[in-house]
């Protein structure tokens, strides 16, 4: 694809959002059986599956801590994920982005409740849009409550950006690829803390401000959707009889 | 597929239903759990299928690469068919390469399309001696309740049945070339007992599986015996005709 | 080599054997100093040793199994077994036999004699025609019995298939490269029962019942050369001493 | 970066110092260690730079290598930036291939140089669609007493100021085409308190470090937050405010 | 080479032997085993020798494949030396990739052939700068009772001298391009007493070991001291003469 | 490079050595923080650090050795060591290296002294000119005491060869890359003992002789630099009270 020579034209991204505007999003937990916890999301075409086992017992054993439970996280794209097919398999990409995973999602989770167990996150692309790693996140976090781990508060996630100038919520792969800067963010909503940071491209101090701020109000909206998402599941569940 | 550890409790209820003709989840013998088959799952596949066999979920996504030739097929495309048993789909699977079992799932699949001569790999060339159409099929297991084999199978031919032809210059059919519907059909046994489409705690006991591939015509293609058990040459007979009669079921889910 | 263009001739195959005919085959036991039971085995060009080691202690620990031993098995083809040099190492090909070949022997030990242990078994490809999966889970099965190991019966393999239409026992290469269908059978040859079975190619439910029949017809005389084969070794022994 | 395991009484100790705005080793939360940096250490290298922060030292070597381009950018150059924890660096550190740590010490090293534009990777084509140049930088950690992105960030800039054009026919340029500075300043949180170059008695109690990596202009071309605690948006604003001031500090060690 | 723990009462046994200047099996101090070869045992490689050395089994098969030349030698053969410590050989082999001992076990056999100048790779071009023939010699370890050294390098060497030239078109030599015989001679010192060709209770407790290799006219091409344990000079002096003398025997084996 | 007509004029080597000269040697003790040992050798242009960690506890734990200190070496190139930039992680010929010079090490250590522990001793090539096995021991020796782990004596090391015909001490890489022969030699140069020794060329009996009576040579001066050192280690730590 070509560059298209406008990104925003007035005041109206390519896919017709304004620009603090979220994609469609569709949040559902408990869609997986053998998973102790599950979650799946779509945020624009990002098709994204969080599975959560534990606590459960660590192995290898000596990597198990006395004290507390070992947050384990990987994320993965399916080979048909993307455009041209990915090989199976952890790359440093993917490597980077398990490691801040589970350190935006570990803030959360009462560890020091289940000492020497594992608790494993599983987060599985299986259709890629931009922002995989922090709606990757966002399903991650339901996973975990719908998993009955205790937790602090929840994990919402998304990226902002800078595209022909102007701070924008939600990038598509269009704004990220021909954009100026990206920036995943993710944030306890409750607690307003930020549990995940990067950027790459270009901010001045100024631009940074406005577009941490940008994504606090992503984040709001996720996490509404979060917890009506983890309502349904509950009353699925009452239903039941679980 | 995985062999899990059962309580005994569980293990000698399911074996004394099998004695009595039935199974732990209400089942006929012959009968498999509900099939759902959503095609075009994924868009950034050329095909793809989601496939759900009871609770177990296998998402198979193909797509088409330019790849170099064999060298002693220098016209012909080239078939992959890769398996991943995902950690998120079962607490048994481990991240890392492929296994002896994702391994054998591929190499079982593989065979029941390649075997059939299902895609007219002679079709699928380039430019002779340098670049050919490679056809990835990728399965990818999400949730496993039993009977991976089966249920792989059918995305993974419900996929190439749904095949977009890539949108480039040197595309010259007017569709994917596929002309056969090849069904897997996996028949477990237990305590002397034939069944279909064993569920995970039926995986767990039985004695041995064996999977039939059959096409239209009720001719098979390709067929796997699995575990550590044994079957009487009657028994296999009595499986072949179980697997012809399912796969005409399970064929009509390709669409 | 081009494709002949008819593989059987007079019901003559190319090498002259009738189609229910097997090619010459060699057993001999007990060939290997340091392996507690070994075997080498020839079949037409086929040139393959198989070694067990066991009932031993199990490394990794956490692989022991309380209540039996495991068996483990692991087929290789040396590098210059083939026209074209194999890469050393496992493939997806023989990663597969190697699990097959382990569930065809395994239904003849009794692993539960030995709880905790581990018993390998090495199937070392050293010259390859066809069939080399069945003939070294024959070779295999001497080389258990070679080690001491309790076992319920041998293990019998040998591959058929269609050949120009017709059904054979135990292809050549050319006969599996040219031919329609492959199938490899184990057999424990007194209790008549099937412990591996792989097929790929054409058979309708009449043929496949042909070619199961002819396979137990080539595992009997199988059967009767492993059994010499025992007896030989066991005369050497005595004589020896041992 | 690699936690290790602190006795109760140290750690007790540093968190009760940040709280008085001290540190263990003495400095200001402002202030980094001893600063060293010796460029040309390594021959065979166009590049290369020996960078100490206290204890701390890194080698840098940056080679130039003919490779195939990517087919989307099939004229410009490529930057490949990787980073080996030695063991002979740590107790901790295990031989084998990259872990997770070293990953992102290579990533976060390589965005900065990326995003800032300091490459000129345009220039470095030989035969478009053929051979472009390849920029290896090699982050070779020897000993590690904390804060490895900050000396590894200044290394490979500082390695890569200092490059001498290949004495080959095909090189065009004058020099290597590299116009700017960005610095990584890493500012860790402990007990409240923002503190840069954290030493690895710090990394081992802080709650979570953030780098900002900055240009001459003070504008930010890569972040990262790392470490399991959390940032208000308060302290990410304050720590912008910290790196770029002291990146303009070690910029002069670039030269 | 491997070493395996032995019982201290035959360690103690083997030692006190070693100081009347006896040995295990009877042998005196410079007296091989049993040795026999035989030469194409393995119709798909171009040669191949089995060689057993008393109880020791070695099967070496040599390969002659078209690959790309080196870009520095454009116009001449590759030799690559391969060995594999097969699990089925001893009971401390590990199935994997090769271990220092196979990798040493290979190299030192390489070293022999590549230093005597036995193999004229020069004459092993096919395009130059685009194709030679690699030299693939795979040493297939059956059965290990020590001394897999001399085995191996006697099995390369007598390989290489069976080879039958690739019945292809651009094959002009009348014959493999193979003029020396290498011969490696392992000594072990145990209680300071030298010995050659160590059988495994030997290996298992002596304190080290040197190969030489040397050629036609005596003189030495390749040597390698093995094991933690040290040498005289005066001892390497003898083993020199040990290792000259036994190579004649050993070289009437190659045919 | 184009081989040089010849490697020895009136003499004199290519860098203006006679032939039984070591190139300028620089050795310093304790030059790392973290290691327990270290030590950083000039030899020429070779550039080298070895460190020593230990005696430690051994991971994994069945390695270890109930009557006996384990001890492992890592040689290791840097990717910009060498003109052509190598390839990070262990090739065939880094883990011979390392194999070869653990057995080099290994005699003068009091491994006993520490039974079930690890002593781990890492070489990095930073800068390679030839000799950078022989070099990294000699520098591994003095990490190993300044560790102050017990040791019956040091080990020296460095490579003669055959150049032009003459036997020289302290190959170069063009001498090593243009002459006949390459002999790397380790020695206790208080017991003199051989502890490494490798040859590939062409030596006659008799060079041979003369060759290891030169290595002898070498190593004793090698020896003399790695004690003044050590010297200079030791003051140093006892101004520091340490």
């Amino acid at each position: 694809m070509e560059k298209p020579e406008r990104l925003i034209v007035d005041g109206k991204r390519l896919d017709g959002r304004a620009p603090d505007e979220l994609r469609p999003l569709r949040i559902k937990a408990g869609v997986l059986k053998r998973a102790d916890g599950s979650a799946y999301v779509e945020l624009g075409r990002n098709k994204i599956l969080a599975a959560v086992y534990g606590p459960r017992e660590m192995h290898p054993r000596h990597l198990q801590q006395p004290d507390t439970a070992v947050l384990r996280c990987r994320y993965n794209m399916a080979p048909f994920s993307v455009e041209e097919r990915k090989r199976p398999g952890p790359d440093r990409r993917s490597v980077e982005i398990s490691k801040v995973a589970r350190e935006a999602l570990e803030p959360v989770v009462f560890l020091e409740l289940y000492p020497r167990a594992a608790i494993d996150v599983f987060i599985e692309v299986l259709q890629a849009d931009a922002g995989t790693r922090t709606t990757g996140i966002t399903a991650a976090a339901v996973a975990l409550a719908d998993a009955g781990i205790p937790m602090r508060d929840l994990v919402a996630a998304v990226a902002v950006g800078k595209v022909d100038g102007t701070i924008v919520l939600d990038l598509t792969s269009e704004e990220d690829q021909w954009g100026t800067t990206d920036m995943p963010v993710a944030i306890m909503p409750r607690k307003k803390l930020i549990t995940l940071l990067q950027m790459d491209g270009h901010f001045t101090g100024e631009e940074f401000r406005q577009a941490l701020s940008l994504a606090f109000k992503g984040c709001e909206q996720i996490y509404e959707a979060q917890k009506q998402a983890l309502r349904e599941r509950y009353s699925v569940k009452r239903e039941e009889g679980e | 597929m995985m062999y899990e550890i059962v309580s005994t409790v569980k293990r000698d209820y399911i074996i004394d239903l099998a004695r009595q003709g039935k199974r732990v989840d209400g089942r006929a013998l012959d009968q498999y759990r509900e099939i759902s088959v959503e095609k075009n799952f994924v868009e950034p596949a050329q095909g793809s299928a989601l496939v759900k066999l009871g609770n177990t979920q296998v998402l198979v996504g193909v797509k088409l690469e330019r790849v170099e030739p064999f060298p002693d097929e220098p016209s012909s495309g080239v078939l992959i068919v890769n398996a991943e048993l995902l950690p998120l789909a079962s607490p048994t699977f481990e991240p890392g390469p492929p296994d002896e079992n994702a391994i054998e799932l591929a190499r079982v699949v593989d065979r029941g399309i390649r075997e059939s001569k299902a895609i007219d790999l002679e079709k699928l060339g380039i430019k002779p001696g340098e670049e050919v159409w490679a056809v990835f099929v990728d399965i990818h297991v999400l949730d496993h309740d039993g009977n991976l084999i089966d249920a792989s199978a059918l995305g993974a031919i419900a996929a190439l049945w749904s095949m977009k032809p890539p949108d480039v210059e040197d595309w010259k059919l007017p569709e994917f070339p596929i002309s056969k519907k090849p069904v897997a059909v996996t028949i477990a046994k237990i305590n002397e007992r034939l069944m279909v489409d064993p569920c995970l705690d039926e995986e767990n006991v039985m004695e041995a599986r064996v999977t039939i591939t059959t096409t239209e015509d009720g001719s098979i293609c390709a067929m796997q015996k699995g575990g550590v058990g044994c079957f009487t040459p009657e028994e296999l007979e009595a499986a072949y005709e179980l697997a012809r009669a399912k796969a005409e079921e399970l064929r009509k889910f390709i669409g």
